[in-house]
């Protein structure tokens, strides 16, 4: 049994509606708790330092066949960043995909404790868990590649939602997934054949269906599993220009499929999918339209893939985009990796520079958004790791947005394309403590249908970020630097009720992790008859029993179980 | 002028980053002695490997003696000031190397002066594979500077070059100048096969025999090439314009009596 | 009928050294099916060799007797075969112009008749090449 | 009694086939259904043969004397703990869960840790490392792919069901299979007797030698009239599966990279100066340029004879170019013929833990990666190393003698199932449990997709998996470590393979897995 007390630091607990209050946490074992025997507690002295929950990231591929081929790809960028093994620590490397233990140390360097996984095909979920089982002081989960998979095409396409609905759970729950990721619905699959689809009323070709009908009947499917989040959804046309319609356009679809006010789509890295102008050269931000239509809507959440000006590794599930990207030259890589009957993928090194106006106004696309959208419970913090730049430049983007003196300090280095053609410069608004609390655990942890996590009230989980930031003394916005340095090493970090780093030094490194996946029971389960093996055999080249994860590549497993309505 | 001499011969590896002259400069024998090192997987220092002695003259400011084969990382880095390996050297020497100069009187292993972005390095034995090109993955070839080679050297030279001139006295491996972009190579002798393979630009200087990928085309022939400001090579050369499947303009020029074999070109002249 | 030819040698898989090394490298299907090269019919000829002469088979590396067979497929002229095993090994070399990959395929070699001579069984061939075996 | 197990995952080749039936009786395999032949050798008959080791040796005064897994054990720490750069090689026939703890043994050595992938893709490994890759996993083949290149590979022999399971002979949601028709061509070709022993192969019951029919493929202009499904294969001598294709180039050795450069040219619409290319005339060439720009799906698989001649990893990466070049006219893919059935997967857990697929020297305290520096044939060749241990493989079959003879000079600690050849050798020899067969465990099949391996029977008493042995002897290492008072790592180690016997889980089950509960106990 531990107990242990945080005293006299400042807590900023959104959830719970405190902003810098100067009270105690208690924890015993892994929960926190109303009250304990202080006598017996450890006492950690937080006076004078902010205490938030753990962090909780919504996106950011760390896990899978994906990611461990663009870690294969990139020796150059292991290079630079070797990571000495030390009695705590294993050894590893860093830099834009870290190897798995370091990305479970860096994150809880951080003071993050739970980290969502971008994407995975279903096909390969095995490999995604054994590398999440190796990704120590994190809790994690993974997102299931769905829109793509050829079960759902045929049944939405003949508007089967209640059979879609128990393969899907059969889906997930064979995965051993949280949710449902569509990326690029219907593109994934014409890219298959090397095409792709451009607008969310295209046919996708061979299976009469559109994306518009594929992202609403998910959301349909969704909604009758009771699944804990959204969908998460990577839309249409993403880096193209002139994108940010198709953005708007998939919005609009989806506006009456929310019934109770609440979010039935999450889109992530809304950044990569804001684009206006009809080509490069008259590339534009669309952060002002994108903006316009959230403030006044409540059906979407956001994530921001914003991008930092680093040589990172762009990696996702949309092959199509990847490849249009590496038409547009200056690449020596291309890596296509498609998954039969269920998704595609695709991997390229790529350097964000300040001085190229393209990333130049993409970044502060990124930040336009965070910053115009007035509820940050809408839009929450990501760099898309690796996408937009590895997630050890979150304290980065965090510098940026609670501190204009932070923005104009970097537009200053960049392309003044940043300058013109965005409304950033003119932007004076500096998120507060409370804001950024929000966006990088409270409010992803509530998107995520995370009870236990994002805050601090009492029978929330023990994972806690204890920062070196006197909310009295320290104004954020003009000591930007300061408070950067504060949240890049979290003074500690608590994982279930364990201190695991201190300074900024993992002094821990023990505490595995859980892996949280969902179990939508359905009323009438997914009949895996002769009909469907046969199907099965016919569409992988696996076979059925061979196909589902089983429970020992789960090391320590956290399953939420959700009644279905089907 | 620091005298480094191995005192045994070393059975594993030795990585020695730590010798290049700016790590050497203002510290006591002492204190030079206690830099660290890595014998295999053992940490040790440099004193326990070395003989170190300290004498009055400027220049080398650092020689090395002895079987050196398997010392590698020597001259990482360095800045300026010169070395002189008395022997064979092991790999990666002179990586990253942005000047001064480096002498290597034996052979050199793979991967001296990869990367390099300035300075010298002067082989009189042989260069081993992979000099003067990047690490694994990436496209950082040479981007400056000057590495001459008394002897021959073996596959994969001059990868991705971006700039500076590599000398060669005796014979190249195979796929010299491999991806180059710019500067030259000058090859006295023959070249093993794949000669310029994918490379977009730059020049390549073949005094011997070689074999011409299918890829390249013939432009011109030209009676002499110039390789530095102060060498020129009398040919009379045939000039192939390649790589055509990386659309590539780099310059082949190979000396046109030593490849009689190449003669049915003229017919597209 | 010359005494030497001089050819390229190729080591690779065959489905009999497959099913062979699964059946255990002691075994005797492992060893019918490695310690052997494949000719082109008509390098047979100009040797004056026949399915089952044993044969050396010399490279600036190593020497090793084995057995000559016919190539069945098609036509190779101045191209041997030999599967891969350590038989083969023998002869490949150590070259991998720092890449990590050995000499395995399409480098020269040197055959010639060795009518009676023993082709040596695994623990032989261990014990010539390495000085030791399972014994 | 005996009983039928389905859907095993046969432990040979990167195809990783998991379609096989197996009967066991006594705790013996007694028949396997659906695999091929060398599956039939090591299922049914070389997983127990005689040359089965079931206890530990030593070699003492050149003699291997049996020993008590404890002396073996103490033994085998004792050398790598004392050696200054040992070498752990191999990995290639060992579960993902082994290899695991093979990184973390290696992490706590400073050793060398490299695996057989430098001897047979390592450069298709490195290639991708330069220039990426185009890849697909092999159904994606199967439903659509029109028109499928064999470069330098001979699958029949190296691969057998790679053509029945996944591109020719199989069909697809867009594309059907081409067997019928070649069996068509067979039976207009050699009549009705011939076709009796063309589909005995195709059953796998006996290997593929028999009749002399000779399909040197029809004339090019034929390839592009053809309906279905076109197969190509590309090689420096005639194959079975070159029988099977219908178009076969016979190209001089060594000369893949120039004829893929011709290729790219032709792709790319540039003139060529000379008439023929590896002797090929480039009219030919143009040919299958054509069929190649005109496909829907395009696949090029290509095997160790691109990675082995002349170029190594600079032919895939040509090769590479030019799938990535057709990509520009229609869709194209390319993929590595990976040889062992979990060679991918030691690339994969290798990358993960390490940032690196293989070539990984730990002597530094952190991985460093450099192929021709760290691999095994390098470091063997230069005399580096001062110990090896070698896992699930068999260098002694398969390295050069040249090589070998520099191991032999060192002491060695070798585990493996049977007698191979490296056995042989062997100065520390540990029996293991065959992985596939006796346990289970994961391993990636050539297009990375990790596939469960089954336990079908028991293993003899004694013999212990190769994760159970590699902890054991890190244990030991760490133990002789803390003796002499050096820093170890701490990372406990707990073997967590699959129980695979009992029955998948279905939607239904709601088993929580045990290991919960113990660590939550644990933190607590």
């Amino acid at each position: 049994m531990t107990e242990i007390l945080i005293k006299n630091g400042f807590v900023v607990d959104p959830r719970n509606k405190i902003n810098c209050e100067k009270m105690d946490i208690a924890i015993k074992d892994n929960k926190i708790v109303k009250k304990i025997n202080e006598k017996q507690a450890q006492i950690i002295d937080a006076s004078g330092l902010t205490i938030m929950a753990g962090g909780v990231d919504i996106h950011s591929h760390i896990a899978g066949a994906e990611v461990n081929l663009g870690r294969i790809i990139r020796p150059e960028d292991h290079y630079k960043d070797p990571v000495r093994k030390t009695p705590i620590t294993r050894s590893g490397t860093g830099y834009s995909i870290p190897s798995t233990f370091v990305t479970g140390y860096r994150y809880a360097e951080m003071g993050y404790t739970t980290v969502f996984n971008g994407s995975i095909a279903s096909m390969k979920a095995k490999h995604a868990h054994e590398e999440l089982n190796d990704i120590p002081l994190l809790d994690k989960g993974t997102f299931i590649l769905t829109g793509d998979w050829w079960f759902v095409l045929e049944n939405l396409a003949k508007n089967n939602i209640d059979e879609c609905a128990r393969l899907v759970a059969w889906l997930i729950h064979s995965a051993r997934g949280y949710a449902i990721k569509v990326v690029n619905p219907g593109g994934l699959e014409s890219w298959g054949f090397g095409r792709n689809v451009h607008s969310i009323d295209d046919q996708v070709p061979n299976f009469c269906i559109t994306p518009r009908e594929i992202m609403r009947g998910l959301i349909k499917v969704n909604k009758k599993l009771n699944m804990p989040h959204t969908i998460h959804l990577h839309t249409n046309n993403l880096g193209v220009p002139g994108n940010y319609q198709t953005t708007l356009d998939t919005m609009k679809a989806l506006e009456d499929l929310s019934t109770d006010g609440k979010p039935v789509a999450h889109i992530t890295h809304i950044q990569f999918a804001c684009f206006k102008g009809e080509n490069w050269r008259k590339f534009k931000s669309g952060a002002e339209d994108i903006s316009k239509y959230i403030n006044t809507h409540n059906h979407i959440t956001l994530d921001m893939g914003q991008v930092t000006f680093s040589d990172t590794t762009t990696m996702t599930a949309d092959g199509p985009f990847e490849f249009s990207l590496y038409e547009m030259g200056g690449h020596l890589k291309w890596v296509n990796s498609d998954v039969e009957t269920e998704s595609s993928g695709g991997i390229i090194p790529f350097e964000y520079k300040r001085n190229s106006p393209v990333n130049a106004l993409q970044w502060s696309i990124g930040l336009e958004l965070a910053l115009l959208i007035k509820d940050p419970w809408k839009i929450f913090m990501t760099t898309d790791h690796p996408n937009g730049g590895p997630f050890y430049d979150y304290p980065k983007v965090l510098a940026w947005l609670y501190s204009k003196k932070a923005r104009e300090a970097t537009l200053k280095k960049c392309h003044k394309s940043a300058r013109k053609k965005s409304l950033l410069p003119s932007i004076n608004r500096e998120l507060t403590l409370y804001e950024i609390a929000i966006m990088t655990r409270a409010g992803t942890a509530q998107a995520l249908g995370l009870p236990n996590k994002g805050h601090l009230g009492v029978g929330a989980d023990a994972d806690v970020a204890i920062f070196n930031i006197n909310p009295e003394t320290l104004d954020i916005a003009q000591k930007f630097r300061t408070a950067r340095r504060a949240f890049a090493h979290a003074v500690y970090t608590l994982k279930d009720g364990v201190i695991v780093t201190k300074d900024g030094q993992i002094v821990n490194s023990q505490i595995p992790g859980r892996t949280i996946w969902v179990d939508a029971q359905t009323k009438d389960p997914c009949r895996i008859d002769d009909d469907m093996k046969r199907k099965f055999k016919e569409y992988w080249t696996m076979e059925y029993e061979n196909y589902p994860v089983t429970d020992h590549y789960i090391k320590v497993s956290d399953k939420v179980t959700v009644k279905a309505s089907v | 002028m620091i005298t480094l001499t191995a005192l045994r011969s070393f059975s594993v590896p030795v990585q020695a980053p730590c010798i290049t002259p700016e790590n050497f400069a203002g510290k006591s024998i002492t204190e030079i002695k206690a830099l660290p090192v890595t014998e295999g997987n053992c940490n040790v220092t440099l004193g326990d490997l070395f003989k170190l002695e300290q004498t009055p003259e400027e220049t080398p400011n650092i020689t090395l003696n002895g079987d050196l084969g398997k010392v590698k990382r020597v001259g990482q880095a360095m800045k300026s000031g010169e070395i002189v390996i008395n022997g064979n050297i092991g790999m990666h020497t002179g990586e990253k190397m942005a000047g001064g100069k480096i002498v290597i009187t034996g052979n050199a292993g793979g991967w001296t002066g990869s990367e390099m972005k300035k300075g010298t390095i002067e082989i009189h034995g042989d260069g081993g594979d992979y000099l003067a090109s990047p690490y694994r993955g990436n496209d950082l070839g040479m981007k400056g500077g000057l590495i001459t080679v008394d002897g021959n050297v073996g596959s994969d030279v001059g990868c991705h070059l971006k700039g500076g001139i590599i000398k060669i006295k005796g014979s190249a491996g195979r796929f010299l100048g491999y991806h180059m972009n710019d500067g030259v190579i000058y090859v006295e002798k023959d070249c093993d096969v794949r000669t310029g393979a994918c490379m977009v630009g730059g020049k390549i200087v073949v005094g011997g025999t070689l074999e011409i990928l299918p890829s390249f085309t013939i432009d011109s022939i030209k009676p002499k090439v110039k390789v530095d400001n102060i060498t020129s090579v009398t040919g009379p050369f045939y000039v192939f314009l390649g790589d055509l499947s990386e659309h590539g303009t780099g310059k082949l020029f190979v000396n046109k009596s030593a490849n009689s074999a190449l003669k049915f070109y003229e017919k597209y002249l | 009928m010359e005494h030497k030819l001089l050819a390229t040698l190729i080591t690779g898989r065959t489905i009999e050294q497959g099913v062979g090394k699964e059946k255990g490298k002691g075994s005797e299907e492992y060893f019918d099916s490695c310690a052997v090269c494949f000719f082109d019919k008509s390098d047979m000829l100009s040797l004056g060799i026949k399915n089952g002469s044993t044969v050396r088979v010399t490279s600036k590396y190593g020497s090793v007797i084995v057995k000559a067979k016919k190539y069945r497929w098609g036509t190779t002229p101045g191209m041997v075969f030999m599967p891969c095993g350590s038989w083969a090994n023998v002869v490949c070399g150590d070259e991998t112009y720092s890449m990590g990959m050995p000499l395995y395929k399409g480098f020269p070699v040197e055959i010639e008749p060795a009518p009676d001579q023993p082709v040596l069984t695994l623990e032989k061939l261990l014990l010539q090449q390495f000085g030791r075996n399972s014994a | 009694m005996s009983k039928i197990i389905n859907n095993v995952v046969c432990p040979i080749c990167g195809c990783l086939c998991d379609d096989l039936e197996v009967t066991v009786e006594n705790n013996e395999i007694v028949k396997m259904k659906n695999g091929c032949a060398v599956c039939d050798a090591k299922m049914v008959h070389g997983y127990k043969s005689e040359e089965r080791i079931l206890k530990p040796l030593i070699r003492k005064d050149g003699k291997l004397i049996p020993v008590s897994m404890d002396e073996a054990i103490k033994k085998a720490a004792q050398i790598l703990a004392d050696a200054k750069y040992p070498l752990l090689f191999g990995w290639s026939s060992t579960v993902g869960e082994a290899q695991r703890i093979g990184v973390e043994l290696a992490e706590e050595l400073g050793s060398a840790l490299d695996n057989c992938c430098s001897v047979c893709h390592g450069p298709s490994v490195m290639a991708t490392q330069e220039i990426g890759i185009p890849a697909a996993t092999l159904g994606q083949t199967r439903h659509r792919a029109d028109l499928i290149v064999y470069w330098a590979c001979n699958p029949w022999a190296s691969h057998p069901r790679h053509v029945e399971r996944y591109t020719a002979f199989t069909s697809g949601r867009f594309e059907s299979s081409e067997w019928k028709n070649y069996m068509q061509r067979l039976k207009a070709a050699s009549g009705r007797k011939k076709m009796e022993m063309a589909s005995k192969r195709i059953a796998r019951v006996e290997p593929p030698i028999k009749p002399k029919v000779c399909f040197t493929g029809p004339p090019p202009q034929m390839l592009e009239q053809k309906p279905g499904r076109k197969m190509i294969v590309v090689d420096v001598r005639k194959t079975m599966t070159a029988e099977i294709a219908d178009y076969f180039l016979q190209i001089e050795p060594n000369r893949d990279y120039e004829v893929i450069e011709a290729l790219r040219c032709l792709v790319t619409d540039q003139e060529i100066d000379v008439d023929k290319v590896g002797g090929i005339p480039i009219d030919t060439l143009r040919d299958v340029a054509d069929a190649m720009m005109n496909c829907e799906f395009g696949v090029i698989y290509f095997g160790l004879g691109m990675t082995q001649s002349l170029g190594r990893f600079r032919n895939i990466e040509i090769a590479i170019a030019l799938a990535r070049d057709l990509n520009r006219k229609t869709k194209f893919v390319i993929s590595p013929m990976r040889g062992h059935f979990n060679v991918t997967g030691a690339n994969n857990v290798f990358a993960w833990q390490t940032g690196y697929p293989f070539a990984i020297d730990f002597s530094q305290g952190y991985p460093q990666f450099n192929p021709g520096e760290n691999t095994a044939v390098d470091l063997l060749k230069r005399g580096d190393n001062d110990a090896t241990l070698i896992i699930a493989a068999d260098p002694g079959a398969h390295f050069p003698s040249v090589i070998m003879q520099n191991m032999m000079k060192h002491p060695l600690i070798t585990i493996n199932p049977d007698m191979n050849a490296i056995s042989r050798l062997g100065d520390v020899v540990f029996p293991a449990q065959w992985c596939g067969i006796e346990y289970a465990g994961t391993a990636y099949r050539m297009d990375t997709v990790p596939i469960t391996l089954k336990k079908v029977v028991e293993a003899p008493p004694g013999v212990l998996t190769d994760e159970e042995l590699l902890s054991r002897i890190l244990k030991e290492v760490r133990a002789i470590k803390i003796k002499r008072g050096e820093p170890v790592g701490q990372t406990e180690i707990t073997p967590t393979h699959p129980d695979t016997t009992k029955p998948s889980p279905t939607h239904k089950t709601p088993a929580k897995p045990k290991q919960t509960k113990k660590t939550k106990e644990r933190l607590k």
